[in-house]
């Protein structure tokens, strides 16, 4: 019992740690592409003190329920993702609890922006509605294969049965995993689908009337969808992780890659993503669920 | 009857929401104090209406009342990102009013800081460019280059950015020791980059969807707006005042105009990166030509100097187009009048507007930027 | 640099934060900005002390007044200030903002800026090289840790002046007081 | 080609001087009338950019002198028409039918120098925020004394607080 209590306040915290870290070796390992020294790798971590001390603007009561709604959405999703052992929600349904709770992150932005009377909010929350459709279809049809693969909805039994490097990923549903990894920018954030936050469109979309606190709550939901995204990946076709450790350097291995793919691309425009995600990413997770039924 | 179809079917059709947007002046997107509002609807712009005005300082009334050599310091300021060509478009136009001669080994040095000015300018725009697509890396490393031009320059003329080097009857001194070297070091050391830039920057797969067919002008077009310089070489003419009306060294070098055919942004980031492969390829036939010799003609005491009366029209083909001064004096010790044909002027008032309608709010600052438009330009 | 001075951050992480992450304001109000590009990017890279542009000044602490001002911009100016969060610096950049510099008899340009919004921190020179903007920072941050930047605190308490002083060049100004302006109000809030 | 044009100019228009300050360089000077017909003839001959419009404050003659900067694409030959306005109710046809980049060289004369151009539909400020002294530009509007009434008159709020 005390062990389940402290896991559950364990693993939001080092999700955040975990997601804050990213976001500081993001700009490190950007920084040295662009043959500069970059910031510290903690930099992120005070950038958050430094704006909960700051006062913030609020637009309204559903400027704040909206962020709190999309922080507890993603500290939910948190709970239901195994992470290296750690699991505090063991529920059998969990893939499809993940499933309808992820939808809360861009939806609680979306109500909270809607707030506020900037007009680059509404056409940013356009744009994140358009792009998350975009990557739910594929999205979904990997979800659904590596479901039909493995005869479960449980997150934990796909990891269990990917045991001693029974990776999905090297079993006949690396499509799948292919197509996840083609998704991943986009389910980031990163370029080139950073087209919700482009602050040279928009100034940063969403962002632009938070300040002070309600920035750093953005941060901090932030650095949790890194996590939860990159998480889900490795759970799903990496194998999971036998401890932290594993887990931790499966999950770098992936960002690192997807920094790289950052960093020399610029930003598609919204209809150019679409078309993208709707292409190849698509094919593939379609040609995954019929292999997973043909395999099965 | 029909009209009373049509009223019905106007009542039926969905009113999307109107927004006004205010594109800059403090706007990310926004290279230099200038802003466009824009009228959209859903992602379309349907009007863009440019509102310079931010860096109005009244120059050209400014100079009216200081004497032709103070008069330096605010040319350069004019254009913050090439001051060298507004200094050299002045200091011609003081020369042909007052009658003076330069001598040889001036002009092959005006031609090389006018060609390394360019340089820097068009590795700034580079950086704007890719900056503006959200395109860190090759954006910082253009900056990083323009860098060590702008360390030649402070080596030359003791200034980063304002150089105040091309004077009435010269230029201030003599290369330094060594110059030469310098500067075809950095040259080997750009073009050893190249294929870098090409592969990361100007080939990019993304890249190329993002510019290709964004703010195309026909060529038609593009000679009725009165466009110069990239913009008009980007739709297939070859129309350079370095050819036509040779200046300093130009006559004495080779150099080809590099043109493209579409017209659209994209082409005009190629021809920018084509012009800088000539521009290195002047400068370094500059450095092998260059004569011996003063490399400044004395002119009398500026608190003195009174230049006839007369008047010229004298122009340079800046990084970003024709580069006009119109400049009028009375015989007195000051310009009666200054006006500056500046190339950004046209482009960011009257074309930009016409390229904005229509385009998608994702475009704005990509046209913007690869109209090259330097709002101190417009502004004056 | 004190910033890896745990006790430090323990004692007091406001201050420690608001030092390390100034977050600038993306204005160019004249062409000082020239010298910011090559400042926030490889050659001199502010990044590595935690200085970086942001796209709003709702999420900016640092405001750089780069240049001259004209009477035009000095509105946005306000504005871009006035909606800041609290606590904000201002660094005035360039010699025309301190006294108009070469633009002394120009009649769009602004002579005194501290007439209309307070300032921090002055960077002299045309243009302040690099370096300077590295110096202009860290006295900043020593400014910061004897808390002796105060000019948020100063705009609140002499709004009514500031004000005042905006109006005389703009005319009436078109959004409403940050701060109550009326004697009587301020005595009740 | 340039002393063909001259002879043609000329010939049409007959109130109009032309003249060769220097090499590449025609000064054409006309009168307020005929600057429409005249700019539509240098089109049809192939000057098709208007690169400029400068505007200059003759105050002892009591004039404006406007300068349409005309080129043609490929020849060196740069040509100035020229035409006087009176100062007072500075006055004149705009040319927006002919040039249509024309519109904001107008509208930037009109508020630098107060010159009203009939039958442009756009001539609202462009630059200036709250002005509502002389037209800027011109010789009679001191700035050094603009500069003086205006922002010199504007009392410091530091110093202010520490009197009272």
């Amino acid at each position: 019992m005390v062990i389940k209590i402290i896991e559950f306040i364990f693993s939001p915290f080092l999700a955040f740690i975990i997601g804050v870290l990213f976001l500081g070796l993001f700009r490190k390992i950007v920084a040295r592409i662009h043959q500069r020294y970059g910031p510290p790798i903690i930099q992120p971590l005070l950038d958050v003190i430094k704006l909960f001390h700051q006062k913030g603007f609020s637009h309204g009561a559903l400027f704040d329920l909206g962020l709190i709604l999309s922080l507890a959405g993603s500290i939910v999703v948190i709970l239901f993702i195994p992470f290296g052992g750690i699991c505090p929600l063991k529920s059998s349904g969990g893939l499809l609890v993940i499933l309808y709770t992820m939808l809360f992150l861009p939806l609680g932005i979306a109500l909270s922006g809607g707030e506020g009377a900037n007009p680059n909010i509404s056409i940013g929350i356009s744009r994140k509605l358009i792009l998350s459709l975009g990557y739910e279809v594929p999205f979904l049809l990997i979800l659904l294969s590596t479901m039909s693969f493995y005869r479960t909805i449980s997150i934990v039994d796909i990891v269990n049965s990917q045991k001693n490097f029974h990776w999905t990923l090297f079993s006949p549903l690396f499509l799948s995993g292919i197509a996840y990894f083609m998704i991943l920018p986009a389910m980031l954030g990163m370029r080139p689908f950073d087209i919700v936050s482009a602050p040279q469109e928009i100034s940063s979309g969403p962002a632009v009337e938070y300040g002070g606190k309600y920035l750093g709550l953005f941060h901090i939901q932030h650095s949790f969808s890194i996590f939860i995204m990159i998480a889900l990946f490795v759970d799903l076709f990496l194998g999971g992780g036998e401890n932290i450790f594993y887990f931790f350097l499966k999950m770098l291995t992936i960002f690192f890659i997807m920094v790289l793919i950052h960093s020399v691309f610029p930003r598609l425009r919204l209809e150019q993503a679409l078309r993208y995600l709707w292409k190849w990413p698509t094919i593939f997770a379609f040609l995954g669920v019929i292999i997973s039924k043909v395999v099965r | 009857m029909l009209k009373k179809h049509l009223t019905k079917f106007h009542l039926w059709r969905i009113e999307m929401r109107e927004l006004e947007l205010y594109f800059g002046p403090q706007h990310p997107g926004m290279v230099g104090n200038f802003s466009i509002t824009l009228k959209v609807e859903g992602d379309r712009i349907l009007e863009a209406i440019p509102n310079p005005g931010y860096l109005h300082r009244g120059f050209e009334k400014l100079m009216e009342l200081r004497n032709w050599i103070q008069n330096f310091p605010f040319v350069c300021r004019i254009n913050v990102i090439e001051p060298d060509s507004m200094e050299a478009v002045y200091a011609m136009a003081v020369e042909k009013l007052a009658n003076i001669q330069i001598p040889e080994r001036a002009k092959y040095i005006r031609t090389i800081v006018l060609e390394l000015g360019r340089l820097a300018s068009h590795l700034f725009g580079a950086w704007a460019y890719a900056n503006m697509l959200g395109f860190d890396t090759p954006a910082q490393w253009a900056m990083a280059d323009r860098d060590h031009i702008l360390d030649l320059f402070e080596e030359l003329t003791g200034g980063r950015v304002y150089h105040i080097y091309i004077l009435p009857g010269g230029v201030r001194r003599d290369l330094p020791d060594g110059f030469e070297e310098k500067v075809m070091h950095f040259l080997h050391g750009l073009a050893s980059k190249l294929p870098d830039y090409n592969e990361t920057f100007f080939e990019n797969r993304i890249f190329y969807e993002r510019a290709k067919d964004i703010g195309k002008i026909k060529k038609e077009e593009a000679i009725e707006w009165a466009a110069t310089g990239q913009v008009l070489r980007a739709t297939g003419v070859k129309h350079d005042i370095r050819k036509i009306e040779p200046y300093f060294a130009y006559d004495k070098v080779e150099f080809d105009i590099p043109t493209r055919a579409d017209g659209d942004a994209y082409s005009r980031i190629l021809v920018i990166r084509d012009e800088m492969l000539e521009s290195a390829k002047i400068i370094m036939q500059c450095i092998e030509k260059m004569p011996e010799g003063k490399v400044y003609e004395r002119t009398p005491n500026p608190f003195k100097w009174k230049i006839p009366e007369g008047e010229t029209y004298v122009r340079v083909e800046s990084s970003r187009g024709e580069l006009g001064l119109y400049l009028v004096s009375n015989g007195g010790n000051t310009p009666y009048r200054v006006h500056f044909k500046t190339p950004s002027f046209n482009h960011g008032l009257f074309i930009l507007p016409k390229l904005l309608k229509g385009a998608s709010i994702a475009d704005v600052g990509n046209i913007m930027i690869s109209l090259y438009v330097v709002a101190p330009e417009i502004d004056r | 640099m004190d910033r890896k001075n745990i006790l430090k951050w323990l004692k007091e992480p406001g201050k420690m934060g608001h030092k390390y992450s100034l977050w600038a304001v993306y204005f160019c109000t004249g062409c000082g900005i020239i010298e910011v590009p090559p400042t926030i990017t490889s050659q001199w890279d502010a990044e590595r002390f935690g200085v970086i542009p942001v796209a709003t000044p709702r999420q900016a602490n640092l405001f750089m007044i780069t240049g001259y001002v004209s009477v035009k911009t000095l509105k946005a100016i306000i504005r871009t200030y006035e909606q800041m969060p609290e606590p904000k610096y201002t660094v005035a950049f360039g010699s025309c903002p301190i006294n108009g510099g070469m633009y002394w008899d120009s009649y769009n340009t602004i002579k005194h800026i501290d007439k209309y919004i307070p300032i921090d921190g002055w960077i002299a020179g045309c243009m302040p090289r690099p370096e300077a903007i590295f110096i202009g920072v860290t006295k900043l941050w020593m400014m910061i840790d004897k808390g002796a930047a105060t000019g948020y605190i100063r705009y609140r308490k002499n709004y009514k002046f500031y004000r005042r002083n905006q109006e005389k060049l703009f005319g009436k100004l078109p959004w409403p007081p940050l701060y109550p302006v009326d004697e009587k109000e301020n005595k009740n809030g | 080609m340039d002393e063909e044009l001259k002879r043609k100019i000329e010939k049409i228009y007959k109130d109009t001087e032309v003249e060769f300050p220097e090499r590449n360089r025609m000064v054409v000077k006309t009168k307020k009338a005929s600057i429409l017909s005249i700019l539509e003839f240098l089109k049809r001959e192939g000057f098709r950019q208007l690169k400029a419009i400068s505007c200059v404050d003759w105050i002892k003659e009591c004039e404006f002198e406007l300068i349409y900067h005309l080129a043609p694409l490929n020849s060196p030959l740069h040509i100035m028409v020229k035409i006087r306005i009176e100062r007072k109710n500075a006055e004149t046809e705009t040319i927006l039918k002919i040039f249509e980049n024309a519109k904001v060289y107008e509208r930037e004369i009109h508020e630098l120098f107060g010159v009203k151009f009939k039958g442009n539909p756009d001539l609202s400020p462009l630059f200036l925020e709250n002005w509502h002294d002389l037209p800027p530009f011109r010789k009679d509007f001191d700035t050094r004394k603009y500069v003086k009434k205006t922002f010199d008159e504007i009392p410091s709020v530091e110093d202010r607080n520490e009197r009272t």
